[in-house]
């Protein structure tokens, strides 16, 4: 369906642009369709550029993006407006992804407009459905942003990715900025609409507990590279990457009765590029051929 | 931080290479022949074929715009501005003379302005809705709408001709500081005044006035230490930027005080179609506009440390 | 919280009503002055105010008010000229530069900068002083730097806006720049602007008539405020009243403008979400 | 075990032009010394509210009323002078979003030091040296204090927030959403740097750890209170209220965690300003009656120290 093929993508700053920073680096992975595929990492790790990526919001540096097989960086401008109906994207902050002067009806029906598609109660009973499909009414349809909340804005976010009925969706941390009871809401009617329209999706996350909810597979990023791909299941139950380890062992969950490993040793790690594993400077299991070598994925 | 200051002043030279290049283009724009009027103006009578070809050759009008902005920046290079028209006394000098009374006027009248507006844009701050406030806001903005060279009319009026206690015009003694400074700072307080309020108000609502609310601080700290230092940074910026309105506000209050600085000079060699000095002027006044905007920048990043330690980011 | 809000929109309502005022007197100038204005009077010359010329009679013996009338419509016509040639180059650049980014933004920006540098009114200086007064001359002084603060100012909105989700989801859908720039980000600036022509025009009048006061703006016997208070300089210590008025119909219209445009910051500010709608 | 803080029909409300914002109302909440007890509650409840009225630096348009006993002083009662002689010194604030919390323009040094500098009447130099130690006490590097809040990283913030608060050594601690917006690993470290805080403190610090994330106040706290729309609706030990929540709000809150099973609750939460009559859960629970929609329900007991408030509990 979607295959990222050694994406990468360096941001260059300073003066004369002479440091490089490599956002996301030989990134490659491949989305079956009504697959979900969860990129997973923590803050600054290059997921989201990623995502953009996928999104064809961002040229990558070198490695490309393949959509059935086509490369969408080669499309004419007919071809790119086609393929933005087959892709759609979900930004982390639902307050600021809808247009704040505009009602939510006007915000709503936009894609259809954008497209020609929008023939007055043909748009509007496709709307109506799918705003009753994410659980809110008409009512929800003059007011504005600001007077919704975040996880009513969050359904209306989704009921206008659904509107040109997309196979594929790239949600970047759709949850994030939620309560966990809203959290527990959106993600439900995520994985309902999900199946209902056979989308498949790129699901990008920091959270683990979400993360294995949602995701079919999971790929872990870490300073712009990916250390780990695989089932989910395989990757809670048996993580191989000393990351992912170092990762799920200090995730906290919501039990008392369970033994938390609190630990309040803070490691200091430097920001420059440097050669080698990027995860060498936290590693318990570092060796010298760490410090030279920048490892590949294997199976 | 270096690169701040190389980048900046990368532009103060451009800006300066600009301001010559512009004085010279409006030079050649001129309307008629700047050699007829010229002669015409300093003799007052219609000049000879003679004379004017003798002008244009002292002048160097005769060789190609391209060639004469060249040997100009030859001569600037070894800081020759060229020579007054009117006075025959080379322009450097000219300015020389001038810029004395001029930098005492701008200067003493920002001091002024900086110390009734700080103190009363913090008041209103720190007190928002309250009466205060309000009347600064309201008056403030009314002295905004005040044109500087009228109201140096007006206190010209009223203290010289009614009162009798200031001397209306001349320069000298300290007396004759004050009408001029008063009519500078009184629309320059009233902006920082507003300004500061503003920034003030911003910043003690940040998290970090609580912050240190919550840590126990008495008020006065909390408004001095902790917010007034930020709010300052933007004020600071908008004064470098108002520095050109200063200057401009000198030139006319120097008119309208027949004060001996570089403004009436300047407006006077407007008059008399001057054109080295106008020149030479205009290049000398960017040239201090550009340096007072760097020494902003460099107060910005003394007064910033988040731009002090700026490795270069975009 | 209402107590707060209602003396910043009597504020706004007073600066609305001034401006509605001097916009009426302008524009039926002819009905609302008493006399012609370049009517020349020697023997009734400086008549003090009061009697049959209310605000006294000038050098020539023209009736003041109706020259103060007159220069109404002249002030304001030019200032909204000025501002209006600026803010069309201005944003168009600035949104050009800021949306568009690359060479292009670097070189305007660079070229703003420099312009920037440059005190305006010592340029309108320069370029008068060289060109000689005269009304395009005034205008193009006031346009070749009073652009460069719009773009500026629209760049870096516009730059800002372009970061925001609701852009990049546009983009996302489908949306190309032209409709992009057309529906989301020139209605999204536009209350800043408004905001920023309305200070602007007050600050416009200030330097039409600094510049008129020294005698290289509008030319003297032309009936406008900066003129006259430059023909009547030389009567200040004998009679003062000669410009006294056009002084204060200055700073009513700049103060109408200051008001309005300052009651209008508070009312569009993007943190007052709620207000917008209204 | 002896109470720190007893907090006692407290409630805070805000004008705004909408109406009244009633952020919290009629708060009891008896904090004992050595325990962490956790306020559990999402946006919009008022969580917040109370932590900064503990303190009192709620915005001056805030109206309180109630009691908060803090030994035998009403801080509620006191003047800005005494206040003064709290804060920071007997209760500090740790706050949430430490990259808006900290001055800018301060040294982090600075920013440790003028506490201990007002609190204890230290010179400049002794309490900086204070300061030092006080950040290698929180794990960092002692030659940190020489750097600029913008010179840190997102978790390093957070620990100078913790030394800041913790340089007078204070007996109670408030803690608001510590961990929100952090990695899983630094929330691990600050969770932990927390925990020993309180644990170190030989039975006297304590601490009000106010947080939406009930896996960290499942690892932190030892009872927790339950907020909604204003209310406190349950409370007790944690271990309990974990085993057997007995509000439908509670419940629906643990179960709604994606470790937990994702089960949602239906419906959305009440605005502050238009807040239904009676029980504030009533239009989303499944167990309602008639009489829930007219009174508010008071604190049940149900066994030892777990109480709810509901009809049906």
């Amino acid at each position: 369906m979607l295959e990222a093929v050694n994406l990468s993508k360096s941001f260059y700053y300073g003066l004369f642009q002479r440091n490089k920073n490599d956002a996301v680096k030989n990134v490659s992975f491949k989305i079956k369709k009504g697959e979900t595929l969860c990129l997973l990492g923590e803050s600054g790790c290059g997921k989201t550029t990623a995502g953009m990526m996928i999104a064809g919001l961002i040229k990558p540096t070198s490695g490309m993006v393949l959509y059935r097989k086509e490369n969408i960086f080669k499309y004419r401008p007919k071809e790119l407006k086609k393929f933005r109906t087959r892709l759609q994207i979900i930004f982390q902050d639902p307050d600021t992804v809808l247009n704040p002067r505009w009602i939510i009806e006007k915000s709503l029906s936009e894609p259809l407009r954008i497209h020609g598609l929008a023939n007055g109660k043909e748009s509007r009973d496709r709307i109506m459905e799918l705003i009753e499909t994410v659980g809110l009414s008409h009512e929800h349809l003059n007011r504005y942003p600001f007077e919704l909340s975040g996880g009513q804005l969050q359904r209306i976010i989704l009921a206008r990715a659904l509107l040109l009925k997309p196979d594929f969706i790239v949600a970047d941390e759709p949850t994030s900025s939620l309560d966990v009871s809203v959290q527990a809401q959106i993600l439900t009617i995520f994985k309902e609409l999900q199946k209902k329209f056979q989308l498949s999706c790129l699901f990008i996350t920091h959270d683990l507990h979400v993360a294995r909810c949602i995701a079919d597979r999971i790929a872990v990023m870490y300073k712009g590279t990916m250390l780990e791909e695989g089932n989910a299941e395989d990757i809670f139950s048996n993580p191989v990457h000393p990351y992912t380890r170092g990762l799920l062992d200090s995730l906290i969950i919501p039990d008392p009765e369970a033994v938390h490993p609190l630990d309040s040793n803070i490691p200091i790690t430097s920001d420059r590029n440097y050669t080698g594993c990027k995860y060498k400077e936290l590693c318990d299991y570092r060796e010298q051929i760490c410090e030279e070598k920048e490892p590949v994925l294997k199976k | 931080m270096g690169k701040i200051i190389i980048q900046r002043l990368v532009i103060s030279i451009l800006v300066m290479l600009a301001a010559s290049f512009l004085s010279y283009f409006f030079l050649y724009m001129a309307p008629g022949d700047p050699a007829v009027s010229i002669i015409k103006s300093q003799t007052g009578r219609e000049p000879t074929q003679a004379e004017i070809e003798i002008f244009r050759e002292n002048r160097n009008l005769n060789i190609p715009l391209l060639d004469n902005i060249t040997i100009w920046f030859g001569m600037l290079s070894k800081g020759d501005l060229g020579i007054s028209v009117r006075t025959g006394e080379p322009v450097l000098h000219e300015f020389k003379d001038r810029f004395g009374a001029t930098f005492l006027l701008a200067v003493i009248s920002l001091v002024l302005a900086v110390l009734i507006a700080f103190p009363l844009g913090v008041l209103a701050a720190t007190r928002p809705g309250s009466v205060v406030d309000h009347v600064t806001r309201v008056i403030g903005l009314g002295i905004l709408s005040i044109p500087e060279f009228w109201l140096g009319l007006m206190l010209m009026v009223l203290f010289s001709l009614t009162l009798k206690w200031l001397p209306s015009f001349g320069y000298g003694t300290i007396y004759h500081f004050i009408l001029p400074t008063v009519t500078l700072s009184t629309g320059m307080s009233a902006l920082l005044m507003r300004l500061m309020r503003a920034s003030m108000l911003e910043v003690l609502n940040l998290d970090y006035i609580k912050m240190a609310r919550s840590k126990g601080l008495n008020r006065p700290l909390i408004i001095w230490k902790h917010a007034f230092r930020n709010a300052l940074i933007p004020v600071i910026t908008i004064i470098g930027t108002q520095f050109g309105h200063l200057l401009a506000g000198t030139i006319i209050i120097e008119t309208v005080f027949s004060w001996p600085g570089i403004g009436k000079y300047l407006v006077d060699s407007i008059y008399a179609r001057d054109y080295p000095v106008i020149q030479g002027f205009v290049f000398i006044i960017a040239a201090m506009f550009v340096v007072i905007n760097l020494l902003v920048d460099l107060s910005y990043a003394y007064l910033d440390p988040r731009i002090r330690f700026e490795q270069g980011r975009n | 919280m209402s107590k707060k809000i209602f003396p910043k929109n009597r504020l706004l309502i007073f600066g609305l009503f001034l401006l509605t005022l001097l916009i009426m007197v302008s524009l039926l100038a002819s009905y609302v002055a008493p006399f012609d204005p370049n009517y020349v009077e020697v023997e009734n010359r400086l008549n003090r105010p009061g009697g049959k010329n209310i605000l006294g009679t000038d050098g020539y013996g023209r009736d003041i008010f109706s020259r103060i009338v007159f220069g109404a419509r002249f002030s304001l016509s030019l200032a909204v000229l000025v501002v209006l040639i600026n803010l069309c180059i201005g944003v168009f650049i600035g949104t050009a530069s800021g949306f568009f980014g690359g060479a292009v933004d670097e070189l305007t920006m660079r070229l703003v900068d420099i312009l920037l540098a440059f005190p305006n009114i010592i340029f309108a200086l320069l370029v008068i002083g060289i060109l000689g007064p005269s009304i395009p001359n005034l205008v193009f002084a006031l346009v070749a730097l009073g652009w460069t603060n719009y773009a500026r100012i629209t760049r870096g909105l516009v730059l800002s806006l372009k970061e925001q989700d609701f852009i990049i989801s546009i983009k996302a859908i489908g949306g190309g720049d032209f409709y992009i720039i057309t529906r989301h980000v020139i209605p999204s600036i536009i209350p800043f602007l408004v905001v920023l022509a309305t200070l602007n025009m007050g600050h416009m009048i200030m330097s039409i008539a600094a510049l008129s006061f020294l005698g290289l703006g509008v030319q003297i016997p032309t009936p406008e405020w900066g003129s006259m208070l430059s023909e009547g300089k030389q009567f200040i210590f004998t009679h003062p009243h000669v410009i006294i008025s056009p002084g204060l119909a200055i700073i009513i219209a700049v103060f109408a403008f200051n008001l309005l445009g300052d009651g209008l910051r508070d009312v569009l500010d993007p943190r007052t979400k709620e207000i917008i709608k209204t | 075990m002896e109470s720190v803080l007893k907090i006692k029909d407290l409630s805070v409300n805000f004008n705004s032009k909408d109406g009244i914002v009633k952020a919290a109302n009629n708060l009891n909440l008896t904090i004992y010394s050595g325990e962490i007890l956790g306020l559990i509650g999402e946006t919009g409840s008022g969580k917040t509210v109370l932590g900064q009225a503990i303190i009192k630096i709620l915005p001056q348009t805030a109206r309180v009323t109630g009691e908060i006993w803090y030994g035998n002083r009403n801080i509620l009662a006191l003047g800005e002078e005494e206040m003064n002689k709290i804060r920071g010194k007997e209760i500090a604030l740790i706050f949430q979003n430490p990259s808006s919390s900290l001055n800018p323009s301060l040294k982090i040094g600075e920013q440790i030091a003028e506490t201990v500098q007002k609190h204890q009447g230290l010179n400049k130099k002794e309490a900086w040296e204070k300061a030092e130690a006080i950040l290698s006490q929180v794990g960092m590097p002692p030659r940190f204090a020489h750097y600029y809040p913008h010179q840190y990283s997102g978790g390093m913030r957070q620990r100078a927030m913790v030394a800041i608060c913790l340089a007078c050594q204070p007996l109670f601690y408030i803690a608001d959403e510590p961990t929100r917006g952090l990695d899983v690993t630094v929330q691990n470290q600050i969770a932990g740097l927390l925990n020993s805080i309180i644990k170190n403190g030989k039975g006297q610090r304590s601490m009000l750890l106010i947080t939406h994330d009930i896996s960290v106040a499942a690892a932190l706290t030892d009872s927790m209170a339950i907020m909604y729309a204003g209310e406190i609706v349950e409370y007790g030990p944690t271990r309990e209220v974990f085993k057997n929540p007995l509000h439908p709000y509670s419940k629906g809150l643990l179960n709604s965690h994606p470790a937990k099973g994702l089960k949602p609750i239906k419906g959305f939460s009440p605005s502050l300003i238009n807040l239904p009559e009676g029980c504030k859960f009533f239009s989303r629970c499944s167990r309602a009656e008639k009489d829930c929609q007219k009174e508010v329900p008071m604190f049940g007991r149900k066994g030892g120290k777990h109480i709810v408030r509901c009809f049906y509990a």
